[in-house]
């Protein structure tokens, strides 16, 4: 148990070396695939939680707390529902396309986790073309909402589905755009690499980083179908968009895709803008005292509990005090700001109508995009200080250039009368 | 400039949400409390069956019969002005009679055998109160009432509805005291004349026990004879002033 | 206002006709409307009513005048004072009661409470409908939740308020209500302040709401459209202004008047209207006069025995600028205790004449917003 | 500022030859022929300037056997009203020129009127019942009606 960050690595290394050296390679494989796909359920399970706790507080409420401490086993209790519920098939629908439209949604989704580097070396497959296979599995989703939306034969649903595939692909376009920025300046496909490359730096903090990033992380909202993009399943108007006739175990794997998508989003934004894994080498007590500060002052926690945890934490920052912090906590640590911001945005914002989402895909994205490129060229080639001013500058004037473009001539400032 | 920026407005209105989501917790309030952002809200959910809301004192929801003293001590003469005026006429009332059909008088006073509100059908609007010249009827102010089934559990019959002037003075203290106050005086100007009238007539015999006719108990322990001069009532304390 | 339909030859495509309702998440209630759509624009839209139809009109028939003000609190749940007091003016108009000077007082200030609790849910729903995932409505209610403890410390229930009577209210105010009112007027600006940061400038909001279902002026006049969508329109009519009901004239306020009409403009004027009710109660709390009673002798008499109440022979009708815009009675008495015809005039039910008008050509999505922001409620448009 | 209820019905029988204005109280009373005539001149003349029909009702009476409808109209221009216009119509076969194409006020509450008491309006564009389902007989509205028992009453169709 040397190093805290290899933990895992170590512990599935000496598990496969006992095993004979045949079995060896498929063993390791399968502990992969094991571990990938028991956390996938488990992050969306406790995905949904932190998006109904973070929202419920945002809104001065207190969010599910009545099951289990903290409401910590509602997702449990949300799956047997879901579980238990009919699994109604409207008369007319298509019964094989609505039964086949979720797993098709679900599957890509998981199987975006294989080249995501969650640790230093813990990554599922390190393919030299890593970020080809997150863009090409990211469109299937597309054409599993639109199976779903087709299949149930309702209006609400068609309406849903055909927004969703003019967003989706509109979004792609600045999505992918924005990560040949990424790939010019690294060099390399390979996520591991990417992340490998932002040791020193991180690309949000240069010029052309932040605004690819902001564009990757905006799009990657859009083909989630999240607020303020998520025209499909809009409420108000579709009642459901695509998923208005799914219920019980279908409805509850749209939910698992969405969630696991929105997850995926957030991961890979942090990979290919934010560092990875990269962190600042920050000593490992620092962390224990504050987790036991928050664990100690825990009021609904039950005494006992809350002495065993605060005790567990301080021997742990004993046993690891001097290594720094694990490059797996620093992954996880990033993707739940990123995911907190979704859940801010989806918290604060009303949804886009479904022009001004075209036209703010196609208008503003796409050219900013190019823009980056160019950006990203001029920073990476020409020496430090005129590099990045000249990118700075290029961004500006386009993006000023856009707004001024893409501005509705409708939002000019009113006054009001105040008569008698 | 920065105003006019595209995504500044978008920011402050985050900006917004963000103090409320501090605002929930401890630490948070601790931080905006050193950024000097104002901050006043906190958390305003009532985790129901541990913390009820406190209800002003005029909180009304459905009436209730009010006696003094004893349950069969009620101040319902059964003159049926509320069930007339009751907007969606959900009040019963049955005038206690003897075998000859005529009304069964106790001291002085009719009452009602049956007494029935339908609580499903009353929207509690105090209608029934307003227009009781006896002050016989006020309003509860207990909401948790859920059945499993509508029509026999929530058709409240006289025994359910029946509740003591010492639960009326609880619940509304003000609104009791004046109804108490209303009522000594009104006792005082009866029993006034009263006092003139037993110096002259002799006293009257004692009227017949009143038949244990009547589908309520017979009403036992009632001391018969003309009324003596202070108030009949068990005798409560001078009302303090309000 | 003919709806600029793109009519150039193109792909011959079908129209899809789609029920929103009456089962819809967002239709205010039990509502439904018929739109015929090309693609996302919409061609025809019918709205259809009826479903929340209780015929309150006929029940009132066989109640005295005042069995019938229980039942006015159901007409528009949001604001159940302003529907008493638009009862009790039309029947102190019909049988000529005079109101005491305190009791005038207390129904100002009711009123405009009510209107700061249904403008502000009705932002809040405005937005819900938006898409905006409850936040907004959540602020209001919180907000709206203070003024209705208020409402349940003076008249006993917190939404069925049946306060308001004939001749000014049935009990007076308790102790301490005042000095609670004055904390929750102090406090509402700065809510009000917070809500327009998370509102007014957000582009997204701009987006949305300008330029969609514009209302113009001549049209807003001719369908009888009253309240906010009308002076959203640049119209300024004010009841409390006009007929100066009420101690409407001696308190100081103004009217605030739109320029364009669309979504955007009512939104605003609401938000405009409220600052302007915090100023009437600033005033009418300050000159709330201690001395006379809270409601005349005759109506206090009236309250203790409703058969006695016999108004003369004739009709009336009495209007007041409810939160949703003209509330009128119209009632007819031929002498006896019960009104002989009891006609309301419905704000809401009005303003729904233009629904079709502003919603053709706009989107599926904009109907739905444009639906919120004439801010109906079926309970009182269908009675 | 509007003028009393008897020079407004002496200036209207100047301005229109042929109608016949009495008066009820402060309410105009005129025949049910000349109700589009009254109604444009008010409407249209500046002196009145009646630009806003704040409501339109019925009122039964079977035992005069007559309907009468009332008009409250409002000028929002000249900020003067209610001026109240009271039309009676025959109970038996109630029929009336609709005021929709001066005033679009009118259209729902003239459907409401057809639907509740079964006044017919000529010339309205879109005469439906609007709060009763399509399928449903007589008009509740009307002193006569009786409330069928509410448990068997009939399905709605819709």
């Amino acid at each position: 148990m040397s190093s805290l960050d290899q933990l895992f690595v170590e512990v599935t290394r000496s598990l496969v070396s006992r095993l004979p050296p045949w079995l060896a390679p498929w063993a390791s494989m399968l502990a992969t695939i094991g571990a990938i796909a028991a956390a996938a359920p488990v992050i969306m399970m406790y995905l949904t939680w932190l998006e109904r706790k973070l929202i419920a507080r945002m809104q001065n409420r207190l969010g599910p707390n009545r099951v289990g401490l903290y409401g910590l086993l509602q997702p449990i209790a949300d799956g047997v529902k879901m579980f238990i519920k009919e699994d109604i098939v409207p008369r007319g629908a298509d019964r094989l396309l609505h039964l086949l439209a979720p797993i098709v949604a679900v599957a890509p989704v998981i199987l975006l986790f294989a080249v995501l580097p969650f640790g230093r070396n813990m990554v599922g497959a390190d393919l030299h073309v890593g970020l080809l296979y997150f863009l090409a599995l990211g469109s299937i989703t597309s054409y599993a909402i639109f199976m779903g939306g087709w299949a149930s034969r309702s209006k609400f649903s068609m309406l849903g589905a055909m927004r969703t595939v003019a967003q989706i692909i509109s979004y792609e376009v600045p999505g992918v755009l924005s990560v040949v920025a990424v790939i010019m300046v690294t060099g390399t496909l390979s996520l591991v690499g990417i992340v490998e490359a932002q040791a020193d730096h991180w690309f949000l903090f240069t010029p052309w980083g932040f605004v690819a990033g902001a564009i990757f992380f905006m799009s990657g909202i859009a083909e989630v179908n999240r607020t303020p993009f998520d025209m499909p399943e809009a409420e108000s108007e579709l009642v459901g968009g695509f998923h208005t006739e799914y219920s019980g175990m279908k409805f509850a794997l749209w939910y698992m895709a969405e969630f696991l998508e929105a997850f995926a989003i957030c991961a890979f934004t942090t990979t290919l803008f934010l560092g990875g894994w990269q962190g600042p080498p920050i000593p490992f007590w620092i962390l224990a005292a504050l987790l036991a500060l928050l664990v100690g002052t825990a009021k609904s926690l039950a005494l006992p509990a809350r002495g065993l945890g605060v005790l567990a934490l301080v021997a742990l920052g004993g046993l690891y005090a001097r290594q720094p912090i694990p490059s797996w906590i620093w992954f996880f640590a990033k993707t739940y700001v990123l995911v907190f911001v979704l859940v801010w945005l989806r918290g604060t914002f009303p949804r886009l109508r479904i022009d001004q989402l075209m036209g703010f895909a196609w208008k503003f994205l796409l050219p900013m995009a190019l823009v980056t490129i160019l950006a990203a060229g001029l920073w990476s080639l020409m020496p430090f200080p005129y590099g990045t001013v000249l990118a700075v500058l290029i961004l500006a004037a386009s993006y000023a250039v856009l707004v001024r473009w893409n501005r509705p001539a409708s939002l000019s400032p009113r006054t009001y009368v105040l008569a008698d | 400039m920065a105003r006019r920026l595209v995504g500044f407005h978008v920011l402050r209105g985050m900006g917004v949400t963000l103090k409320t989501f501090c605002e929930t917790y401890p630490w948070g309030r601790a931080v905006l409390r050193v950024l000097r952002i104002p901050s006043t809200n906190g958390l305003v959910t009532i985790e129901y069956p541990e913390v009820k809301q406190q209800h002003s004192e005029r909180f009304r929801y459905f009436p209730f019969l009010v006696y003094d003293g004893t349950p069969d001590d009620l101040r319902c003469v059964a003159c049926k002005i509320c069930e007339q005026e009751c907007p969606p006429q959900c009040i019963h009332i049955v005038m206690e009679k003897d075998a000859q059909g005529r009304p069964v008088k106790v001291h002085g006073r009719t009452l009602p055998a049956q007494f029935d509100i339908d609580m499903s059908i009353c929207m509690s609007c105090r209608i029934c109160v307003d227009v009781c010249p006896f002050d016989a009827i006020e309003m509860d102010n207990a909401y948790e009432l859920s059945a499993s089934d509508r029509f026999e559990h929530m058709l409240f019959d006289k025994q359910r509805l029946l509740k003591s002037n010492e639960y009326f003075q609880q619940i509304k203290p003000t609104e009791a005291s004046e109804v108490d106050q209303r009522l000594a005086a009104k006792q005082k100007k009866t029993a006034a004349p009263a006092q003139a009238q037993p110096a002259s007539a002799a006293p009257s015999s004692p009227p017949a026990a009143p038949p244990g006719a009547g589908p309520a108990a017979p009403p036992t322990g009632r001391t018969p004879g003309p009324q003596p001069t202070g108030p009949p009532r068990a005798p409560q304390s001078p009302p303090p002033g309000a | 206002m003919s709806p600029e339909i793109d009519t150039r030859p193109q792909v011959e495509t079908q129209t899809l006709e789609v029920n929103l309702g009456p089962q819809h998440p967002s239709t205010h209630g039990v509502f439904r409307m018929v739109a015929t759509l090309d693609g996302e624009t919409v061609i025809r839209l019918k709205p259809v009513m009826g479903y929340m139809h209780r015929n309150h009109e006929k029940i009132a028939e066989g109640l005295t005048y005042i069995g019938c003000f229980p039942y006015t609190d159901r007409l528009d749940y949001f604001c159940a004072m302003t529907n008493n007091l638009a009862l009790a003016v039309a029947i102190e108009r019909l049988a000529g009661i005079q109101v005491s000077e305190r009791g005038e007082y207390i129904r100002v200030i009711m009123a405009e409470l009510t209107r700061l609790v249904n403008h502000t849910a009705v932002t809040g729903f405005l937005l819900n409908d938006m898409g905006a995932f409850g936040t907004p409505l959540l602020y209001a209610f919180r907000e709206r939740e203070k003024i209705l403890d208020l409402f349940e410390a003076a008249s006993g229930s917190r939404m069925m308020c049946n306060y308001v009577r004939p001749g000014g209210v049935r009990e007076d105010l308790p102790a301490g209500w005042v000095e609670r009112a004055w904390e929750i007027v102090r406090a509402y600006p700065k809510f009000l302040d917070e809500f327009e940061t998370l509102l007014t400038k957000n582009d997204i909001i701009l987006q949305r709401t300008q330029q969609v279902g514009k209302l113009p002026q001549p049209l807003a006049v001719s369908a009888g459209i009253t309240g906010p969508m009308l002076r959203a329109s640049g119209v300024n009519y004010d009841i409390r202004k006009v007929d100066g009901y009420s101690v409407y004239p001696r308190v100081q306020f103004k009217v605030p008047l739109g320029t364009v009409g669309d979504v955007y403009d009512r939104y605003l004027i609401r938000i405009l209207e409220m600052r302007e009710s915090l100023k009437i109660l600033e005033q009418a709390l300050q000159a709330l006069p201690t001395t006379s009673p809270s409601i005349s002798p005759k109506g206090a008499a009236m309250g203790k025995a409703p058969r006695t109440f016999r108004p003369p022979k004739g009709h009336a009708y009495g209007r007041i600028e409810a939160p949703k815009g003209e509330l009128g009675f119209f009632l007819v008495s031929d002498g006896s205790p019960q009104p002989y015809r009891y006609r309301i005039r419905p704000p809401s039910f009005i303003n729904l004449t233009v629904l079709e008008d502003m919603c053709l050509g706009q989107k599926v999505a904009d109907v739905i917003v444009i639906l919120g922001s004439i801010d109906i409620v079926l309970c009182e448009v269908d009675r | 500022m509007l003028p009393a209820a008897e020079a407004l019905k002496t200036e209207l029988e100047q301005l229109l030859p042929g109608v016949s204005v009495t008066l009820e109280g402060t309410a105009l009373a005129i025949a049910a022929k000349d109700l589009l005539a009254v109604s444009r001149c008010l409407k249209d003349t500046d002196r009145f300037a009646m630009d806003y029909l704040s409501n339109v009702t019925a009122v039964d009476y079977p035992t005069e056997q007559r309907i009468q409808m009332v008009y409250h109209l409002y000028s929002m221009s000249q900020r003067h009203g209610p001026l109240t216009l009271l039309v009676n119509v025959d109970r038996a076969q109630p029929e009336l020129e609709s005021v929709t194409p001066l005033w679009r006020s009118a259209e729902f509450q003239e459907r409401e009127v057809y639907d509740l008491f079964g006044v017919r309006f000529q010339g309205h564009p879109d005469l439906r019942r609007i709060l009763m389902w399509d399928g449903f007989e007589g008009h509740p509205m009307r002193r006569d009606y009786v409330v069928e028992d509410q448990d068997n009453a009939p399905e709605p169709v819709r």
